[in-house]
C-alpha cells in the first residue's frame, strides 16, 4: 500500500509551490483584481519546469511524464492564486492530445509544450458548420483571451479553430476574478479543422481533477491564512485561535480540505494509469474540491473578521478564485447529480 | 392577537401616508438606491430631513423641545414602514438620530443638549460614531485611542475603523482611553469630537468587492474641549453600552441583502440546462428554506413591535435577524450564481436584471456576518443573555489595561 | 399590533403546564416507554380544563372556545411529553366538527368533548366500499388502540366507523415513541355512514398546527434541561456551559425554536380567524417546527454527553418524541415542497 | 502511488486468506452479528481466538514471545480486512489486545508481562478498561475513585462507567486517584485489577434504545497488590495516555453504522409515495454526500496505511473518521425513515430487511457521536494537535485537585 506521491513527487511540489510562492506572490494576485493582468512570469516558468510539456508525448516537444506533475502544478497555482490561462493547460492540451489529428498535434503540441501558445475549449458549445467554416459564439470561455487556438464542438463532432483567422471575434468578459480572464468569442463562417478523436470526456476529467487540485491548493492557503491570524489576533484577553469557535471552524475546514485531497490524489491515480473508474474518481475530486474550497474561502474571510473584509487582507482572494473555480465546469451540485447516478447504477472504485 | 394598528396609531399611519404622498413623490424600486457620489446623497438627505422636521417626522420618539415628534417607538417604525415605499435618502441620518442623538439627551449636559439636539434632528448636522478599532473589534473595551487631559482640553490620539458616513459627518461621538493604568473597562470616557477639527483625517476603506461604504479615521493631536465629554473621566464604557442599547431600536431594518423573494424571482425567470430553476427539487427546498426564515424573522419582528407596544425595551433577542439572514444571503447567492453554470463568474452587471443584488450579496453578505457583531459574538450574546448561560473564564478584566499581554 | 396570545390565554397556558408537569412528569414518560399506557389522568384532566371540549361547538357538548386552548395545550403536552391520543383531540374532533352529518355530530361530539370517547383518524386512506360497508387496512393509525371511532376515506369520500362494530380486527404495532400508540386497523365489510363534509384539510391543518405547538413544547423542555445541565456539569475546570461549542449549540437550537414558535403562533391566528392563508401558515409551522423538535432533541442530547444516551436521562424522550412527530402527518420535507409550491405559485400571507 | 500489498504482505494475506477458509467456515452477511447473550459470545470469541493464537494470528504485532505473531501492525491491518469477511466473533479481545497488552509490554514489570501477556493472547483471559466516571467524561483527569496504599496494597473506592466487556472480563487497566493533594494530573496512577475480586460490582447501563452495552463498575474497598502497579504513584495520566494512544492504531475499525452504501440499497428498494426512493433528487444529492465522505474516509485510511507502512504511527488526524461517520449516520437513518412517511414511527423491526441497522444508527449514531471522544473534544484535537491552535485559557490544572471548585 503506498498511497502517495512518490519522493520525486513530494519534491517536485514542493519546488513548485516555492517557485510560484516567487513568481505569483499574493501581492501579485492582489494587483491582478484591478489589471486582469496574466502573470507571464509564472506562466514561464512552468515552461521552463517542464509542466506544459508533461501531458504532452515526447513525438510532439513534450516530455511524456503525463498528468500527475501538471496536478501537482495546479495545487501551488491554487496555492499562490497565481492568474494563468490553466484552461489551456489542464484542458485543451491533453484534448488535442488525444483527439488531434497527426497534423494538428503537430502543428500546436509543441507551441503548447513551450508555453509560446494557449489554446481554449469549449466542448459543450453547438456550433454551426458548413463546409469546414464554423458560425456562432461561446461565452464564457476561460483563458480565450490572447488564446492561439480554440477546440469547439460543431455539428456533434469536435473542431479546432485557429484565433488568427479573420473572422474571430473576441470580446473581454467581466469576471468576478480577473486573474482569471473570461470572454466571448464569435466565430463567422471561420475556418476549422476537424479533430480525429470524439472522446472529449478524458481530456474534461483530466481538467476538473487539475481543477480540484487547485482548489485544494488554495483552500489549504486560505486555511493556513486563518490559523496564522488566528494565533495572532486577540479578543478578551486572548488570542481568538484558542475560542471553539474558531477551533471548530478551522477543523471543519480542515476535514473537508483533507477529504477532498484524498479524493483528487485517487483521481490523479485514476488519470495516470488510465484506471476505467476515472469518471466517478473524477467526479467525486470536483465535487468534494469544490465544495472544500468553497466553505475554507468564505469561512476562514469570517475568521478575519472586519479585516477579512478590506482589500488589503488576502480572503477576498480565496472568495474570489473559490467562485470562479465553482462556477468553470458546472457547480459541486451537477457533479454530486452525476456521482450519484453512477453509484446508483452500481459503479464502483477499484480500490 | 390582532396585527391591526391601535386607533391612535392608524390615525397617525393615515397622516403620514398623506403627508408622505404629498412629499416624496418618487415610488421607489426593488433593492437599495445608489447615489451617485456622496455630496449628493447628502444634499437629497439634508433636504429630505429638514422637511420632515418641519412637518414633526423627522425624530418622532424624540422629545418635541428639541425638534423631535413626540410620539412613540411604534410611530417612528409606522413612519419608517411607510416612508420605505419611497424612493428617499436613507443612511445619512440614521446613526445620528438613532444612536448619537439617544446617547446625547441620556448623557449629555444642558448646554451640551441645546447646542447639539436639534441642529441634528434638523438635519443641519450630520454624526457619526467612533468606537471600533484596529485591534478593538469584538472587544471593544480593548482600544487604544488615548484622549489625555491638558489644561481644560483633551488631546486625543489613535485610529479608528469602520466607520460609516465619518466623510461627510460633523460630529461624532467618541470612546477613547484616558486612563490605562486603570482596568480594560474602567480607563474609558466618552466625547463628543468635531469630524472638521485639526487633525481629523477620514480615509475610504476599499472594500472585497472594490465598494467604500466604511472608513478609517486617523486622529493626531485633536484638541476636545472638555465640554464635551460627556461621561466622568472612567465612564465611557456605561456611555457607549448606553449607544449600543439604542441600536437595538432600529427593529427590522433593511440590511440590503437578497431573499427568499428574490431567490422565487429570479428562479421562476431563470432557465438553466434542465429547465426553468423554480422546478428543479434543490432550488425548491431552499426556496421554502429560506422563506421560512424570513417569514419567521418578520414574524419575530411582529413579537417586538408587540413588546414595544406595551412599553419594553427590545431585549438581545433582536439578535436573530442578522444572525439568521447574513448567512442566508450569502447561500442564496451562492445557489444563484450555480445555477447560471459557468457564467457564475461573471459580474452580476454582465448577469442582467437583478443580479448585481445577488452579486452584491454574495460579496457584502460576508461583511454583514461581521458588522455591527459576528455570528460569534451573537451567538454567544444569546447564550449568555438570553439563555443565562455563564460567560467563558477570561483575565483581561481585572488587570491594569498597561499591564496586559495585547 | 398585538403579535402575542391574550392575557387570559397566556394565564391559560401557564395553568395547563403545571397542571401537567404534575399530572404527567417526565419520570411517568420514561416508565410508559416500557409500559406503552396511556396516561389516562393527563388525558382526564384535559376533560376537566374544558380543553377536549374547545374545537366542539356548544350544540354538541362543547365549549366553542376553538382552537386556541387546543394549542396551548399541545404546547403543555409537548412540553411534558405526555402519553395522550392527541389524534381524537388534533385531528378528529375538527373533522367531525367540520364534516359530520348531524346525526354523527350527535352521537361522538358530547362523547369526545367530555373525554369518554377517542377518535382516530386516516382521511389519507383509500378503502372499498360497497353498500356503507368498508373492506380494507389502514396503517399506521395514531390513536386507533382503543378508539371508539374512526374516520376513513374510501371512494374518495369520508366515512365514520363505530369501532364497536364486531368486523374491526385492531392490531397494536411496537412504535420507537410507545407514548403515542399505533396500530393497524382490518376492516371486513365493516358498517359505516357517509359523513356529509368532504374538505378534509382544514382539520389535517388544524392538527399539523397543533403538532407543531407540541414539537415547540417538546423542544423548549429540551433545551431548558440542556441548559440546566450545562450550567452544573464541569469539565477541564468550567461548567460546559461556558465553552463555545455548548454554547453556540444551544443558541442555535433556541433560533430555530423562536421562528418555529413564531409560525406556529401565526397558523393559529389564522386557524382561530378562519383567514385564508391557513394552508400557507400551517405548511409553516409544521416544516419550522419539525425541524426544531428534531434538531433540538438531538443536539441536547449531544450536550449531555454520554449521560444523555442512558435511559435514566430525559434526553431520549425527547428524540423518541422528536421523531414519532417528525413522521405523523409526513416529513419536514414533504411539507417545504408543499410551502415551495405556493410560493412560487404567488401566494401571500395576509399580514 | 500503488494499491497493492508489498511481495511480503501479499504472501501474508494470501496466507492468512487459506487459513481463514479452513478454520472460519461461515461467511458473513452484512451488518454487525447479534449473538444471543454474553455466554454464547465469550465461549464462541475464547475458541475462535484459541485457535488463532495457536496459528499465530492471535495478536499479529505483539512479539512472538508471549504468543503473539511477531509481524506487523499492517499485518494485522490486513488480517483483520481478511477476517471481517467472515462471521466470527468480534470485539470480546478488542479492548484487552489492542490498549491493555500493548499498555502491559510498555510499562509492566517483567513479572506482570509474564503473567499476564501471553494469557491475554491466547484468550485464556479477558481485559477491559476503566478509565471514565460519571464526573470524569471528556475531562478524564477529573476522576475521582481513589487508591489508597495500606501495606503492601491499594485499597480502592469509587466509580466507573461506560466500562465496555466489564461483564465477562478477567482483568482491567485501572486509572485512579492516589493524591488529592497533588495538581489534577498529577495525582493519578494506573493499576491492574482483578475483576473478580471482592467489592467489584459491575452493573449493565441500560441506553437510549435499551440495549446494553455498556457497565457501570462500583468498587468498594477493592484489594489491589503493589506489585499489580504499572506506574509510579503519580505517573498514572502518562500511563493512561499511552493506552490511549494503542487505540489510534485500530484504524479502519467498523463501527458498525450506516453509510452511503446502505442508503443506496434500500433506496433503489423503497417505493414511496412519489416514486423510487433512489430516484429523489434530494435522495440523490444526499446519497452522493454520504459517498464523498465514507469514500474520503476510506481513502485517508489508505494514507494512514502508507504512513504505518513507513513506521511512522498514526496521528490525531485519524480522529477525522469518527467525527464524520457518526453524524452523516444520524442524518442517513433520519433521511431513510422520513423517506418511510408515517411509519418511520414504527421500530425497525417492524419495517422489514434492513431496517434495524437503520435504526440502530439512529439510536447508536447518537451515542457514537459520544463515545470515544464528543464531536467536540475531536474538534478541539484537531484544532490544537493537528492546527497548532492554543488550547484555551484553563485554571484547573495548577491548583492541588482537591481545592478544585469541582
Amino acid at each position: 500500500m503506498e498511497f502517495d506521491f512518490s519522493e520525486d513527487y513530494r519534491l517536485l511540489a514542493d519546488q513548485l509551490r516555492r517557485a510560484l510562492e516567487e513568481a505569483a506572490p499574493l501581492e501579485a494576485a492582489r494587483k491582478t483584481v484591478d489589471t486582469g493582468q496574466i502573470n507571464v512570469t509564472a506562466w514561464e516558468l512552468l515552461g521552463e519546469m517542464g509542466i506544459l510539456a508533461s501531458g504532452i508525448s515526447t513525438d510532439f516537444g513534450g516530455n511524456g511524464l503525463g498528468p500527475l506533475p501538471v496536478c501537482l502544478a495546479a495545487e501551488a497555482i491554487g496555492w499562490s492564486v497565481a492568474a494563468i490561462p490553466t484552461a489551456s493547460l489542464y484542458h485543451a492540451t491533453p484534448l488535442i492530445q488525444s483527439c488531434g489529428s497527426p497534423e494538428q498535434q503537430d502543428r500546436w503540441l509543441p507551441a503548447l509544450a513551450s508555453g509560446s501558445a494557449t489554446a481554449c475549449v469549449a466542448t459543450d458549445s453547438a456550433l454551426a458548420v458548413e463546409d469546414d467554416h464554423i458560425t456562432g459564439v461561446i461565452s464564457p470561455v476561460s483563458g480565450g483571451t490572447g488564446a492561439s487556438v480554440a477546440i469547439v464542438r460543431a455539428n456533434n463532432q469536435l473542431w479546432l479553430v485557429d484565433m488568427a483567422e479573420n473572422a474571430v471575434e473576441q470580446e473581454a468578459l467581466e469576471s468576478r476574478d480577473p486573474g482569471r480572464q473570461l470572454c466571448r468569442i464569435t466565430f463567422r463562417n471561420t475556418p476549422a479543422t476537424r479533430m480525429t478523436g470524439d472522446d472529449a470526456d478524458l481530456a474534461l476529467n483530466h481538467a476538473v481533477v487539475c481543477v480540484a487540485f487547485e482548489q485544494i491548493g488554495g483552500a489549504s492557503r486560505a486555511l493556513n491564512g486563518a490559523i496564522d491570524y488566528s494565533r495572532e489576533r486577540r479578543a478578551f484577553g486572548q488570542t481568538i485561535g484558542s475560542y471553539q469557535a474558531i477551533k471548530h471552524k478551522l477543523a471543519d475546514i480542515w476535514t473537508k480540505i483533507e477529504i477532498a485531497r484524498a479524493h483528487a490524489m485517487y483521481a490523479a491515480w485514476s488519470l495516470g494509469t488510465g484506471a476505467v473508474d476515472l469518471p466517478l474518481a473524477a467526479a467525486a475530486a470536483r465535487a468534494s474540491a469544490t465544495e472544500a474550497y468553497l466553505f475554507a474561502a468564505q469561512e476562514t474571510l469570517q475568521v478575519h473578521g472586519g479585516y477579512g473584509f478590506t482589500f488589503e487582507s488576502d480572503s477576498h482572494l480565496f472568495y474570489r478564485r473559490a467562485r470562479a473555480l465553482a462556477a468553470c465546469y458546472g457547480p459541486a451540485v451537477e457533479w454530486r447529480s452525476r456521482l450519484a447516478a453512477r453509484l446508483i447504477a452500481g459503479e464502483t472504485t477499484k480500490h | 392577537m390582532d396585527f391591526a394598528d391601535s386607533p391612535i396609531d392608524a390615525q397617525f399611519r393615515a397622516q403620514a401616508r398623506e403627508w408622505l404622498a404629498a412629499h416624496a413623490p418618487v415610488t421607489r424600486g426593488r433593492g437599495r438606491v445608489a447615489w451617485p457620489d456622496d455630496a449628493t446623497l447628502v444634499a437629497a438627505a439634508r433636504e429630505w430631513q429638514s422637511k420632515k422636521a418641519a412637518a414633526g417626522y423627522a425624530a418622532i420618539a424624540l422629545p418635541r423641545e428639541y425638534g423631535g415628534g413626540g410620539g412613540t417607538t411604534t410611530q417612528q417604525i409606522i413612519f419608517r414602514q411607510e416612508e420605505e415605499r419611497y424612493d428617499v435618502p436613507f443612511g445619512v441620518y440614521e446613526i445620528g438620530l438613532g444612536m448619537c442623538v439617544p446617547t446625547l439627551l441620556a448623557l449629555g449636559s444642558d448646554k451640551v443638549k441645546e447646542r447639539f439636539v436639534a441642529r441634528a434632528i434638523s438635519g443641519a448636522e450630520i454624526w457619526c460614531q467612533l468606537f471600533s478599532e484596529p485591534a478593538a473589534g469584538s472587544d471593544l473595551a480593548a482600544l487604544r485611542t488615548k484622549a489625555v487631559k491638558t489644561g481644560e482640553n483633551w488631546l486625543v490620539d489613535g485610529q479608528k475603523v469602520w466607520t460609516t458616513g465619518a466623510q461627510f459627518s460633523d460630529y461624532g461621538l467618541l470612546l477613547a482611553r484616558t486612563d490605562s493604568s486603570a482596568t480594560k473597562h474602567a480607563g474609558l470616557t466618552l466625547f463628543i469630537i468635531d469630524m472638521r477639527a485639526p487633525g481629523v483625517e477620514v480615509r475610504p476603506i476599499r472594500q472585497l468587492d472594490g465598494g467604500v461604504e466604511f472608513n478609517e479615521v486617523f486622529l493626531s493631536g485633536v484638541m476636545i474641549p472638555d465640554e464635551f465629554r460627556l461621561t466622568v473621566p472612567g465612564g465611557g464604557w456605561a456611555g457607549a453600552m448606553t449607544t449600543l442599547m439604542f441600536e437595538r431600536l432600529n427593529v427590522g431594518a433593511n440590511i440590503g441583502l437578497i431573499d427568499s423573494s428574490t431567490l422565487i424571482d429570479i428562479s421562476r425567470r431563470l432557465e438553466t440546462s434542465t429547465g426553468r430553476a423554480s422546478d428543479d427539487p434543490h432550488v425548491r427546498d431552499i426556496i421554502a428554506q429560506a422563506y421560512l426564515n424570513d417569514r419567521g424573522l418578520k414574524l419575530l419582528t411582529y413579537r417586538t413591535l408587540t413588546n414595544l407596544g406595551r412599553g419594553q425595551l427590545p431585549g438581545p433577542e433582536q439578535s436573530i435577524t442578522k444572525l439568521v439572514i447574513a448567512s442566508q444571503a450569502q447561500l442564496i447567492a451562492n445557489l444563484l450564481l450555480d445555477l447560471r453554470g459557468q457564467e457564475g463568474a461573471l459580474v452580476g452587471s454582465a448577469l442582467g436584471d437583478g443580479w448585481e443584488a445577488v452579486e452584491r450579496s454574495w460579496s457584502f453578505g460576508a461583511a454583514m456576518r461581521i458588522a455591527g457583531g459576528t455570528d460569534e459574538i451573537l451567538r454567544n450574546v444569546i447564550a449568555e443573555r438570553v439563555l443565562g448561560l455563564p460567560a467563558a473564564k477570561r483575565d483581561d478584566t481585572t488587570r491594569p489595561f498597561n499591564e496586559d499581554a495585547a
